[in-house]
């Protein structure tokens, strides 16, 4: 969950809700149906755990929403450069799953991850000046958008390479299993990403071997603009698993309560040793990246698209159950705008990385005759000393 | 003669080259419905449809495989690879399959295969989407790659390219697709393995290839008509097969050569290109060949760093001048042990 | 089939028979579940036609066992370079999958591909001179043990990259069904093969697009010396075809008739546009290749291999049956060890390729500046030309 | 001091890093049961258990990708690529992340990771199975590449790769397997980026790695004694970092150079070498820098063509005799435009 720096806004209104869920596990599942099917929650105690969590979900979700919109702006005002891929319309997925998660648990994710690291409690200042090339930015600058790692938050990156985080994650829950340590891995690729080699040979190795990862789909039904029918021939993806003999099931990514709960069944798994896959189902709101305008979706297609807004979507259900209000939300609204304005004011403040730090991070391992050589320099300087 | 961008010049003669030759289709990723990452193929899946023009999974090594099957069997199969930085996962169906199946089986089957995929760094794209690896296929003997750095020069050696035998990497640069320049009208495919000269010139040779072709010859004019200096510019067009002979002769003739290139220096394409004028003009150089190459390292994303780590036309100019300093220098003194 | 040049030996008696299969189609299948069960065959015609059918198999299995043997040896004296890996044990396989196959279809398989080659009709003499390194072989002996092709014969090729004949065959298939052709492709595997990203990513492209071809996995429960237990998370390897909703079948690979009725399934199933994925299972008798000596097979697992030997299981069965008996068989072997021999001294006669030819097959279009400089000659030569 | 071979010198590193370090822990192919298809890792899934010796399925991408995960978390595996050809199936994961890792995240993550993997032609392997592209890996910042040729250096370099913090691909070399050589008893690691003087000598300058540093340093000691020559031998030892210094500095020694290797002249190995010591020795150069390599072509598998294809011994004697009259040639003599 965010850090408190931007979650400290807002008072709502609690009231009474049910949850609902809709995972569907596979048949191959080893840990039980039950698990993952919705609870009834009985007694007011209960209930205002759980609306409390909603109302939290929310905050969060609208702190991520105007995060990517401002990232949007800032793109366009060529305050951050390279490819920038949004989490809009993936706000709930995002809050669930992060939350299913213990702190000392790893993430590795895609170059879509904004939302993941901020949710993974990353300040979100050093999240922005990531994007703005600086170094107060969570990779030094070194990353972007697309590289945002943090080791004391355990995101150990975002990955713009299609596939390339799989076989690392799973790496990394080897390490955990060598060790005999408790945590669990958490890697999620988009829907695309199910058709590249890494997956399966990930999958494949996981299970073969039982590490504690949970590999999370995250199904938004297109890739960049191909759909999930015209690149994968098994579309129901959380099947794929069957490959592997590995359990597996899908939510409804809109409903962040769903999908913690889904979330929690498959981390649960991971960490008996039962690698999971988990798909989340959701929509994206807009391009495959900030420049992409998606002229190959309909009007209609668009339109049909604020049906499955989660922001929206728990908005409604929150005011229809009487949890919060317009007001409080506008509220709400006004104040995230207000914090969102001060990251970007601080990631604008920060500085760029100085040209004498490009040579800092080739090898971690001191050592000799490695080249320093700036462009523009001859291969040997004025002593005949190898640059 | 018509004035078109790069992107332009590869666009039309993917489509007039599937219009005359309907063994001629295109795969990869998000070409179709998306019209491409970068637009190269907007317009063809339209008026083309999907068996011509066909979208594939992500899934490089499997659809460029696909093409390399494909091809085997007569198809011309056009695939565009994103960025070169993918190839990386479909490198072993080019190197291992598409560059050998002639050789191995002894030229039973032919692989009449395009690779289609841009290079080049400052797009901000970080460490994984910024480098220049043609390298990795202009090593590779049963392969031919080329790299045009004009329209024009694009669209000869796309048909070029598309009317071989044998598999091509087609290597196209994101900083270039915007340029224009004047394409002639005729079909006139070029011949692959021969290097241009681009402006002839006495004083000095400067040599590149895709983008730094376009940055020599850019330079190399300014500094006519600023500087009265007269550089003579070869353009490779053609890393495998080399033109070492173009190279050669011309710095025979100027007596000193300075190598721009986009990817890392050591090991890089401009090493060979050293290596070969120091051999072949042995005799005739007057000062090492100067190269100017990225520095060595994974490209930060900041853009200070990034900058700093890119070529710039400020340490090409540089470049030449010094190498001219030091021919001055030299032709007044003799070397060492002479 | 082989070619008449290595079948017109011995004369045997023939008699009645059935036939028997384990095909066990997966409930994707779209092809009916009764086309790969046995069909019983009434009436001596249909008998007769059958039973020279297996006497057919028996002598093309025992030719190739001979070859293979004879490789083996050949090997040991140093006349085969290279690695050189054998059928021996996959000879009921070979033929019943050969024997599906109309002699247009197309076959991509791997560098365990003497048999197939023997039964796509290829000349042995060809075969034996490639595997000798010599002008006469299928590949001009450029291509050794692991690469023989034959364009004629619509061999396309043996391939010693794990995986790497899976992307080829399915673009193959590709162009059949751009061409609107009604040939089908046929891609063998081994077992240990099916956990490669290019497995993944063929069979996925296959069924999306609908292409006309057969992914064959002879499943001989090893790759080196790993068992597919230890290598595959789903064992029962066939069912890896789920993942792309895609029919399968698993067949008893020791016996040729079944092999072929399943084989023959696929292969219509492909025919109509439905790709297939056919796991036959067999046994490797001897190791991976002619240099392992398979210590990691316990004196027990060796002896239990015998019976799992096709050619005794189908010489027992030919005998039990009255089809021949063991003075036939005798004399067949003769005539085909003598055959063998005559194909060996071929290979030996066969002359070294010249040094002349040596770049002759770089290039398929005509090259300006290729180089065809030699390791020990300068790049320039004395008038300054590049070589 | 102990006369052992390369292959044992590499098995009884790894076998005594195991022991001193309990996450170092070996992952390839068959490296357990089946004890290694060169038998490099015999005994050890026996001695440490597959925890610590585990066979993979066939999967380099992902394999080798689990390794370098792994040792983000702190682990130091040892990954087997069965031959180097076959790495091309796991480039993406070495290049784009392995490489990566430390300098797109800003220095948090240390990847210490090896990847030991041979290369070599000649045993009839044919086209895809005969390559040496070390090239792909000596060319990418981020990566260290060594390339012992000694059982002595093998185990020195073993032991620095497995202590270094970035990811090392440690090139063995299936001809050298069966070599000998005295091996130290004492745990000495090599400094990693520094080539190796193996003889000294004033007349020409012999280069090599792997195999071919083999050959350089038999052949000196060979015309030492039959024709009393004074070749210095250079062992690079080291491909990235590239120690330029030692190279050039014995060239301005010996005004001459050959370069021998294994791989594709074009853009190979050499190419870098020819052109760092065209450049840095440029005034004391007396002959163009020979280059003995690979014919450019898909290796053939049949053993007529083969041969010819790789570098033979006599290929070396002939290019240092064509090298030494080249200077003698022009030591009387001045070029043309002096
Ligand atoms: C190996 C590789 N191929 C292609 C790309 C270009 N690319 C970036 S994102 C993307 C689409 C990925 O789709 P999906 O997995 O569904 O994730 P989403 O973007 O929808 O979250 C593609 C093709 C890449 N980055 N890496
Ligand atoms: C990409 C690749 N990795 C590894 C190898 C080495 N290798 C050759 S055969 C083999 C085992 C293959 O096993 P399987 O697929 O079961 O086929 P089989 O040999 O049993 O017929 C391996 C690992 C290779 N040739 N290519
Ligand atoms: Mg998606
Ligand atoms: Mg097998």
């Amino acid at each position: 969950m965010p850090a408190a720096s931007h979650r400290e806004d807002a008072d709502l209104t609690t009231a009474k809700r049910t949850t609902t869920s809709s995972v569907a596990s596979t048949t191959k599942s080893t840990t039980t149906r039950s698990k993952s099917t919705p609870k009834k929650t009985k007694g007011a105690e209960a209930t205002t755990q759980l609306d409390s969590q909603l109302l939290d979900f929310y905050r969060e979700m609208l702190f991520i929403r105007r995060f990517e919109e401002r990232c949007a702006r800032s793109y366009t005002q060529a305050l951050i450069g390279g490819y920038c891929h949004l989490n809009l319309g993936e706000e709930a997925a995002v809050v669930g799953l992060m939350s299913a998660l213990e702190p000392t648990d790893y993430l590795f994710t895609n170059y879509r991850e904004h939302g993941y690291a901020i949710a993974r409690n990353i300040d979100p200042k050093a999240i922005m000046a990531e994007l703005y090339g600086r170094v107060d930015g969570v990779s030094k600058g070194w990353g972007g958008s697309m590289h945002l790692f943090d080791l004391d938050h355990r995101l150990l990156g975002g990955y713009g390479i299609v596939g390339g985080q799989l076989p690392l994650a799973t790496g990394a829950a080897l390490a955990i299993d060598y060790h005999r340590q408790s945590e669990v891995v958490m890697c999620t690729m988009g829907d695309g990403t199910t058709n590249i080699g890494a997956f399966h040979e990930s999958l494949n190795i996981a299970q073969l071997w039982k590490l504690p990862i949970v590999y999370v789909i995250i199904n938004n039904f297109l890739g960049m603009g191909t759909t999930v029918e015209r690149s994968s021939a098994e579309p129901h993806l959380y099947k794929r698993a069957a490959a592997y003999q590995m359990p597996s099931a899908v939510v409804d990514g809109t409903d962040a309560v769903a999908v913690l709960e889904a979330a929690r069944v498959a981390v649960a798994s991971a960490r008996s040793g039962q690698p999971y896959l988990l798909e989340v189902t959701c929509h994206r709101l807009r391009g495959h990246s900030v420049v992409d305008p998606a002229k190959y979706r309909s009007a209609q297609e668009v339109e049909e698209l604020t049906h499955f807004d989660p922001i929206q979507l728990l908005a409604d259900q929150l005011i229809s159950r009487q949890l919060s209000d317009a007001a409080s939300l506008e509220a709400l609204n006004t104040a995230v705008l207000a914090r969102i304005e001060e990251i970007a004011a601080f990631a604008e403040a920060s500085a760029h990385p100085d040209v004498s730090t490009l040579f800092d991070y080739t090898y971690a391992s001191p050592v000799v005759n490695d080249s320093r050589r700036l462009p523009g320099q001859a291969l040997f300087d004025e002593t005949g000393a190898a640059r | 003669m018509t004035l078109m961008s790069y992107r332009q010049a590869i666009h039309d003669t993917l489509r007039s080259e599937m219009l005359r030759d309907e063994n001629v289709m295109l795969l990869g990723e998000e070409i179709g419905v998306f019209e491409g990452s970068y637009k190269i193929t907007a317009g063809l899946l339209a008026e083309f449809g999907d068996k011509r023009v066909r979208d594939t999974p992500i899934a490089e090594e499997g659809f460029t495989g696909v093409a390399i099957g494909a091809a085997m069997l007569g198809l011309r199969p056009v695939v565009e690879i994103m960025t070169i930085n993918f190839s990386l996962i479909a490198i072993d169906q080019i190197v291992n399959h598409a560059a050998k199946i002639y050789g191995m089986f002894g030229g039973q089957a032919k692989v009449p295969l395009v690779i289609r995929t841009p290079g080049g760094g400052g797009q901000q794209l970080g460490a994984t989407h910024s480098q220049n690896i043609e390298l990795y296929y202009a090593f590779v003997p049963g392969l031919k790659v080329v790299a045009p750095s004009t329209p024009a020069d694009a669209k000869a050696l796309m048909l070029a390219a598309i009317r071989d035998d044998d598999p091509v990497l087609f290597l196209e640069n994101l900083a270039l697709y915007n340029t224009k320049g004047e394409v002639p009208a005729h079909d006139e495919p070029a011949v692959i393995g021969k290097a241009k000269i681009t402006r002839e010139g006495s004083h000095l040779t400067l040599i590149g290839y895709s983008r730094m072709a376009y940055v020599a010859k850019k330079i190399a004019d300014q500094l006519a008509d600023s500087e009265h200096l007269d550089i003579e510019v070869i353009d490779l067009c053609s890393l495998r097969p080399l033109d070492r002979e173009t190279i050669v002769n011309s710095v025979k003739k100027t007596h000193a050569a300075v190598m721009l290139e986009d990817d890392w220096l050591t090991y890089g394409i401009g090493a060979e290109i050293a290596a070969t004028i120091s051999d072949g003009a042995f005799d005739y150089l007057d000062a090492p060949v100067r190269r100017v190459a990225m520095a060595e390292v994974p490209m930060p994303y900041a853009k200070s760093l990034e900058s700093a780590a890119m070529p710039s036309e400020h340490d090409v100019i540089q470049a030449i001048y010094q190498t001219l300093d030091a021919i001055g220098h030299r032709r007044s003194k003799t070397s060492p042990h002479d």
